[in-house]
């Protein structure tokens, strides 16, 4: 259905229920769509499973909603980062779980999820821990693990330029997991730093089809530091 | 059959730089390349500017060029270690999923990877050394072992401790089955297969040495 | 019990035009629709352009505007008949993998198909005559019978030859299975399902003729 | 490895050997590589399997290669249309194989084929006759049909521009299935209207990344007319 223009982030991700998957986008703070974890924290939506390539920076984004005690489960291919202090400490304290996941199995399982694919053959992980218990399939000679879909309640995303009808362009490899995650959650938020009108961004550059996206905001683009990049 | 191996005996083990530039030749020119994170990252640095090599990174790009500095620097733009990076002309961006099919269907020539372990019929063992105490975190590894034409591994032969990294059989959790083609070490470079290890060139000691150092059959 | 069923028998069945007008009545503004082959594409000229309803054709593009005519003519742009069309302001385009999985996951909110038969519990029957002589041409047809949260039907009730074509089972090769929501016909609109069918509204008889000429239940 | 520019359509197309499975562009008209086709019917190889949307139009194209009887065997979701009277007549006439697939799997089995995924579970065609004798499975409640990949070893695409390291961009539906099969086959072979520098296309346009492209070649648009593209 049409895509919804939010005006405030709280606005945005209103509704989310305790117990919800959240796909979270970003790799490392590329694409971290800091604006509406900040208004999901102050939503106050509890016992979380969060899909994300890593488990949070520092004490911003993700990592800001793991110390507010929100996540019960993390699934994610890089926890482990110099400055994830607030993960390592939950998870040595038993306080959240973790899957780890291949970092392309992880897309590809969202992918399926997207793409009403009931599950797949891969060739990763195949004899090491993360597909002890897996069920394998040798076909042509090669073995797979079968995989199953990942999808979300939510998303939150964040992505360069909108239309308002929700079309969606991405900036260099900020892209990453973002337009994986838009197909793989019932509801899709977006935070942009600009909104256009339709016809403003050429039909053929349109990375994600405003069909994927349920509801946009406008959010200031934040200057990280190298610091913070590198991190 | 007299051995036909340069055996650099008399000469030190490579110095990262020198085997960074050592695996930079055996690039072939046009080749689409990942360099996995750490040190395989600095074969980049040899690389001749004319030899029309592409490389990948798995957080979405083709096209990558050196890191950013100063004002070049764009947070949006970063290799798979998240360290700042530029573009080059031609580049390409795609969202995850696309790269790892990329990846995983076998599209690029070359990836080179760091390791804790390779066995000697090509078991990589990179991304968790198997202690109880650490958070596992695996990244693009395990995909990146499956991922190219050509797996190839930079590392240390041995150890700070001494222990050899050309192992029997890996004792870390595994990364990818026999997925390694070439093991290129400051102490020398070989072939794991199904017929066992061979070795193509050594530095800073003999065949003979090393297979001793090693406690692995070493073929010529 | 009494009906609150519709029954308009003393009008004709509705027009092919009239039913495509029924049809765009019961989709929601702000939907995304795909409208099959033939008369289903009918359907557009009855939206109406304030409803924000986005057009999906699945070779490719979201937000299809109408028929291409003259100097608009462009043979890189046509809809999934072939037929050329135009483009919206906002509109999308994609590849074929990208267009089905958006289909297969159930993006779309609606897509309306011809059908050769409809069975009580929602079989589709679309692709195929079974006539042994007849060249199998499937098309996107399979696709787009999961490939949407309400799967609508557009047809005849009935053949040339006045057979029925809302059946206890389909006797024509299936292109989907319980995949049918709603069936809107010259001569009523009825609901498939587990409990049978149930009728919506009549034209041109009353459900007790359509029953009886259908030979199948129906539940008011 | 580096994609090269061939001068010709001959050149673009050596070496393709009899008994090759070539996976060739286009849905109709729009995106055939009418040029490349014809280069291919000149090479000479025989004894094809063509993987396609479509079994030709007219007696151009697919239906050229065809009739000049070098294909054993067509893989495709539509063969059936107003003026595929080539394949029509050597199909009732037992000279030509078919494989029908669902379209969306068809583009699914060459994506899984490029993507290095060894099988994938889809819901479509469960129940009909295109799915019988394939294996199924319930997962989740609902039943899916075990597909398998295809792959080619070549495969002939029409794209509109490239630069010179085979980085493609296409034109509105003509897109359809270039940038899928162009992952797909062993050796990719692209036509194209123009071939600029490194550095002309911007890199958040590309669709098919260079990395997948082997030759390109040059070839001038082709005016259709209406009649064409509506067969």
């Amino acid at each position: 259905m049409t895509t919804t223009i939010a005006a405030t982030t709280d606005e945005a991700v209103a509704g989310v229920e305790d117990g919800s998957t959240v796909l979270v986008g970003g790799f490392g703070l590329a694409g971290m769509p800091f604006d509406l974890i900040d208004a999901l924290i102050r939503q106050g939506a509890r016992d979380l499973t969060v899909v994300s390539n890593n488990a949070g920076n520092g004490d911003v984004g993700l990592a800001a909603l793991l110390k507010a005690g929100r996540v019960r489960k993390v699934i994610c291919s890089f926890p482990r980062q110099s400055d994830s202090y607030v993960f390592d400490e939950l998870y040595r304290a038993g306080r959240v779980e973790l899957e780890v996941v291949p970092q392309g199995t992880l897309a590809e399982r969202m992918r399926a999820g997207g793409a009403g694919i009931g599950g797949f053959y891969s060739p990763v992980g195949v004899g090491t821990p993360l597909a002890a218990g897996k069920e394998t399939r040798e076909i042509d000679g090669r073995t797979y693990v079968l995989e199953f879909p990942i999808t979300g309640d939510v998303a939150l995303i964040s992505a360069h330029r909108a239309d308002t009808l929700g079309n969606l362009v991405y900036r260099k490899t900020a892209r990453n997991f973002g337009p994986v995650m838009a197909t793989a959650a019932a509801t899709v938020v977006a935070q942009v730093t600009e909104i256009v009108e339709p016809g403003t961004i050429d039909p053929e550059t349109v990375v994600t089809p405003g069909i994927f996206v349920d509801r946009l905001v406008r959010a200031e683009a934040r200057r990280l530091t190298v610091e913070g990049a590198r991190r | 059959m007299t051995s036909s191996v340069p055996e650099r005996a008399h000469r030190p083990p490579l110095t990262t730089d020198e085997l960074a530039a050592r695996i930079a030749r055996d690039i072939p020119a046009g080749s689409y390349v990942n360099l996995g994170i750490g040190r395989p990252t600095r074969i980049a640095e040899h690389l001749s500017p004319d030899a029309g090599i592409v490389l990948h990174t798995e957080n979405g790009m083709l096209g990558m060029g050196p890191a950013a500095t100063g004002d070049a620097v764009d947070t949006d733009l970063t290799n798979a270690g998240k360290v700042p990076v530029t573009e080059l002309p031609g580049a390409a961006y795609f969202h995850h999923a696309d790269s790892f099919a990329m990846m995983r269907g076998g599209h690029l020539d070359v990836c080179v990877l760091g390791a804790f372990q390779v066995s000697v019929d090509g078991d990589l063992a990179n991304w968790h050394t198997g202690d109880p105490d650490a958070i596992p975190a695996v990244g693009g590894a395990m995909d990146l072992a499956v991922g190219a034409k050509e797996v190839l591994v930079m590392m240390k032969l041995f150890t700070r401790d001494g222990a050899a990294k050309l192992v029997p059989a890996c004792t870390y959790p595994l990364t990818g089955q026999a997925c390694v083609r070439r093991v290129y070490t400051d102490h020398g470079v070989f072939e794991p297969g199904p017929d066992g290890v061979k070795v193509l060139e050594t530095y800073g000691a003999t065949v003979a040495e090393l297979r001793d150092r090693l406690g692995v059959d070493l073929r010529r």
